[in-house]
């Protein structure tokens, strides 16, 4: 199996670069995530991939050897979008053929190879069934079969769960997990949503303004994201800034102990909104503030406090009573959990 | 209430063809009576039997023919373009799929004839085809451009990456993709050819006769018995043809349509 | 490559303008010359003080007016349920709406014609708006269905609910967003009744003598400037409607669309 | 400011009973969620309450008085969509006053009121844009001014924020609650979040089946639903069948303590799946299980063990290590988190 490499790849649109010289790499057998903001041309990426848009610039090598000169059906890179698209003068059994159907194969290995993968899917005996008569799950499962029936060099996924119900939703993140871990094909997965990024992808890397921002391990990403920008889109709303010394960041509202002794002049520190506690009496590493919402979440309580012109979001559990709107509390930036950021 | 209107409405709709039978099945029916006084079916077989009429038949069903395929395939990419795409310029291309319907046959039949004559297209087959293109164009890319302005191309992205070539997309997903639209629209254009009497008769120069010459001229002679079978025998084709496309739309359309 | 195609399409579309425009300004111009020799307006401004072709210009207006008017009462109903609700025995609707869009209108004319003298509508204006009636709703009906197809009624629960009553709904709410297809198919009706001949020569018993009449009876005597004169008059008034249309559709349409 | 109650409504669509006699109150000036799934009937509630469809049997009262008679116009409770349905054809300005003109109140009025409504909703200044080059956000932020500019004695939400982002949704959900309050507007929220439900909600009324499952706090309803069906959709996937008896209860897989000493005979207990934790070793109120599956979500782990036949979904702290599918683990239930729940 192919490790797929992105190499300054860029993209123009009416004048617009919107891909933007960016580098990536996907490994061989794992789910690379693309999470990114809408409009920040995660499918187009994949359209490059695929061959359905021509780059601007950069070039797209598999396995060291570049995809550029082929037409998409010689590329082996089949792409799910967010709806099945299952040909609806087709039957479930034809959809999934389809591909075999393509490379004119034999009809009776094309029969066997359906048949597999609908257990697979687990949608055995639906053969010839309308693909309309299908729930909204089960036309993605239909359609995963589809891509994955040709044995493809890579898997593109468009956001392939982002049209179904959440229960849904949850149900195939595991089964397409699970299905591509035992056909090990090398996939990249698009998606604007943190969550689905994290719970399937073995890397994730992060899409703002056209470029790689940040690429690590879903752990990493998330519990120490390397910039502010990459810090917020993973969730982190409160970010100190002021003068480090000695172990302390003197912000405008007080100063707070930091974890690294050594660090000295201007710095930007951030945190979990998980890691926020409030206080109602002051305290070391406690910023004062002012409670301005208090939101049930069932598993956490999400307090909103103004500190100075800033609105910083702390997640307390959801054990806690809730604050009532305009009371006086002191943020607690635990030292611990405090880490540096890039402005 | 809201019965009655539908009841009301059907009626409405099919009493020319009522009458159109009472007249063709009657003997004699004058004025002040209500009803014909006698019946028999003679005027539909001598009809039948006439070679000139036969002969005006296989010309009318040709020449539909003709125009529906022609118009389809002249106007399936145009629609494609105007569906899909937004570009400057679409209000003048609307403006200018327009004008032939405008234009009074007469007048295009007349500029037209004057053209052909120096291509020596008058008086052929050919011509009366190009004639009637005018008039069924602007309909069959109208009807299209409705259903690619629906249209995802990502079916077709989806085939691609799949492993299927250029050369059998078309086949194999487009055309199905779109079917229903491209039998209304052939429809339009066969409906269309076939009540044309006007551009027929300009560019024709009365080498090829269709049965609303046919009609025509029986008009300005017949009696109204052999009018009327002539009349039912004309748009019986057509009320084939859009009754067994509603019947397919029906049963296939809806499940085509589902999808998107 | 591809703007050549699109300059071919438009020149094609408008080439029979300029050759009208050629014959109507042109003095005489015979077979083997390939332009006119002598130029001049005289054709039109001999028609442009002709007191028939005002009194037909009137006609015509006031025809395709009323039927514009009263196809759009009649059809923006019927539209209102074919696109909205999803009922038994639509197929048999639409086929039914299709009907009168087939029916040659010369067969039409005929039993109308029957009908009408017996109602002592034939040779009346009244009779022929309503004759126009019968091509023009299919046309009206099918365009105003597609907007109601995509209408949200929500539109209109939100109003109701934010107190306004029933009888000020249409106004307020309804019309103002199917506008554009409205006019839309208003334009088809006027546009079939501007250009339609048959019928109003079979209902209008010589009574009621509109611009595509008037233009027949020159056809079959006039000098070939006259013509083309007379047909580029024909032709202006719905050309300027057409481009006013697609011009407001390009302008509120787009804004309008975008809320769908 | 009113109470609504809802008696013994019933709706039949298709000779169903998709409302069976439901009753519910909503009382003066507080936000009434009604959740369930989706095909459960919420929207029609609202449309019966807003006099767009006409119950099949049953009461609606607000204050005691019967609003059956009245027309949509006349019932004072205006509908808010989860599209925001603003007439394209108006302004900003026009659309806010919409209402306003429908009661042909004095110009100068209606200006006034237009303003303070845009102050309020946080876009001075926006009277003469066209609602199409506003935002999702901006265009909802719209139809609640809209709405409530009328003062209405009833405003419905039906599903108002569901076509937005995340980030917007979370602001505007802040927005509304906060412009609610303000006005002390009684309000029925319908939603099939329960995130949101439980952020914006005094009461949360659970629709199943055409009926009031369960009505409560939204801290009452998740930390204890009260039957298997309620439970299921605050996201409780551990059930527990046994017989109870002296503090134990015996089911197929072990037994686990429960809280109450004097529960006899067939009972079922439940627990969050935030309580569940997860051990290597067996032990007190452990049952054995095997990993099926491991999904990074960041805040935390999910881990979802097969128990039996059963699976259940665990959510332990986002810090723990992953664990292999396949492995063999004990499911901890700590009994001070286990309840009861009717089956």
């Amino acid at each position: 199996m192919p490790t797929l490499t992105l190499h300054a790849l860029t993209k123009i649109y009416a004048g617009r670069r919107v891909i933007d010289s960016l580098d990536l790499e996907a490994p061989d057998r794992q789910i690379t995530a693309l999470l990114g903001p809408s409009g920040s041309g995660k499918s187009t990426i994949l359209k490059m991939i695929a061959g359905l848009e021509t780059p601007d610039g950069g070039d797209i090598r598999l396995d060291g050897s570049s995809l550029l000169g082929l037409p998409p059906q010689r590329r082996s890179a089949v792409l799910m979008f967010q709806k099945a698209y299952l040909f609806p003068f087709l039957s479930v059994g034809e959809n999934i053929a389809f591909g075999l159907r393509a490379r004119r194969l034999p009809k009776a290995h094309i029969r066997a190879e359906v048949r597999r993968m609908l257990e697979l899917i687990g949608l055995p005996g639906t053969e010839k069934r309308r693909p309309a008569s299908l729930s909204g799950g089960e036309q993605q499962r239909v359609a995963l079969a589809r891509a994955l029936v040709v044995q493809p060099r890579l898997l593109l996924l468009d956001e392939p769960l982002s049209s179904l119900d959440t229960a849904v939703r949850r149900e195939l993140q595991v089964a397409i997990r699970d299905v591509q871990r035992r056909m090990g094909i090398t996939t990249i997965l698009v998606t604007h949503d943190l969550d689905e990024a994290m719970a399937m992808s073995d890397r994730m890397a992060l899409l703002l303004k056209g470029r790689v921002a940040a690429c690590a391990s879903p752990k990493e990403l998330f519990q120490r994201p390397p910039c502010v920008e990459t810090a917020r889109f993973v969730g982190v709303t409160a970010f100190w800034e002021g003068e480090a010394a000695e172990g302390w960041l003197r912000t405008p509202f007080g100063r707070v102990r930091i974890p690294d002794e050594a660090v000295r002049g201007p710095r930007v520190y951030a945190i979990r909104p998980e890691h926020i506690r409030l206080r109602t009496a002051p305290g070391e590493s406690a910023l004062p503030g002012v409670v301005r919402a208090c939101l049930y979440r069932g598993a956490y309580l999400e307090v909103q406090v103004g500190v100075g012109e800033k609105t910083v979001r702390a997640q307390l559990p959801g054990s806690e009573d809730p604050l009532p709107a305009g009371a006086q509390v002191y943020v607690h930036l635990p030292p611990e959990h405090l880490f540096p950021v890039a402005a | 209430m809201k019965r009655f209107l539908r009841l009301g409405i059907y009626a409405l709709l099919l009493a020319p063809l009522g009458l159109f039978a009472l007249y063709a099945f009657s003997q004699r029916w004058f004025f002040p009576a209500p009803f014909p006084r006698a019946w028999d079916a003679s005027a539909f077989l001598r009809l039948l039997h006439n070679p000139r009429l036969r002969s005006a038949l296989g010309q009318s069903l040709l020449l539909g023919g003709a125009v529906s395929l022609l118009s389809l395939v002249l106007g399936f990419p145009a629609a494609r373009a105007l569906g899909t795409r937004t570009f400057r310029g679409r209000e003048v291309v609307w403006f200018l799929f327009f004008l032939p319907t405008v234009l009074p046959p007469l007048a295009i039949g007349m500029g037209l004839n004057v053209l052909f004559l120096r291509l020596n297209l008058a008086g052929t087959l050919l011509g009366v085809v190009l004639a009637h293109l005018g008039p069924a164009l602007p309909y069959v890319i109208f009807t299209l451009a409705g259903v690619f302005r629906r249209y995802d191309p990502n079916f077709e992205h989806q085939a691609r990456t799949l492993g299927l070539g250029e050369a059998r997309l078309f086949w194999r997903v487009t055309l199905p993709l779109v079917l229903p639209g491209v039998l209304v629209a052939g429809l339009f254009a066969f409906l269309i050819s076939w009540s044309q009497y006007l551009l027929t008769l300009l560019i024709g120069s009365g080498q090829v006769i269709t049965l609303p010459l046919l009609l025509f001229s029986t008009v300005s002679g017949g009696n109204p018995a052999t009018i009327a079978a002539l009349s039912l025998i004309f748009v019986a084709p057509p009320v084939l043809v859009i009754a067994l496309t509603a019947r397919w739309l029906d049963d296939q359309g809806a499940a085509i349509q589902e999808q998107f």
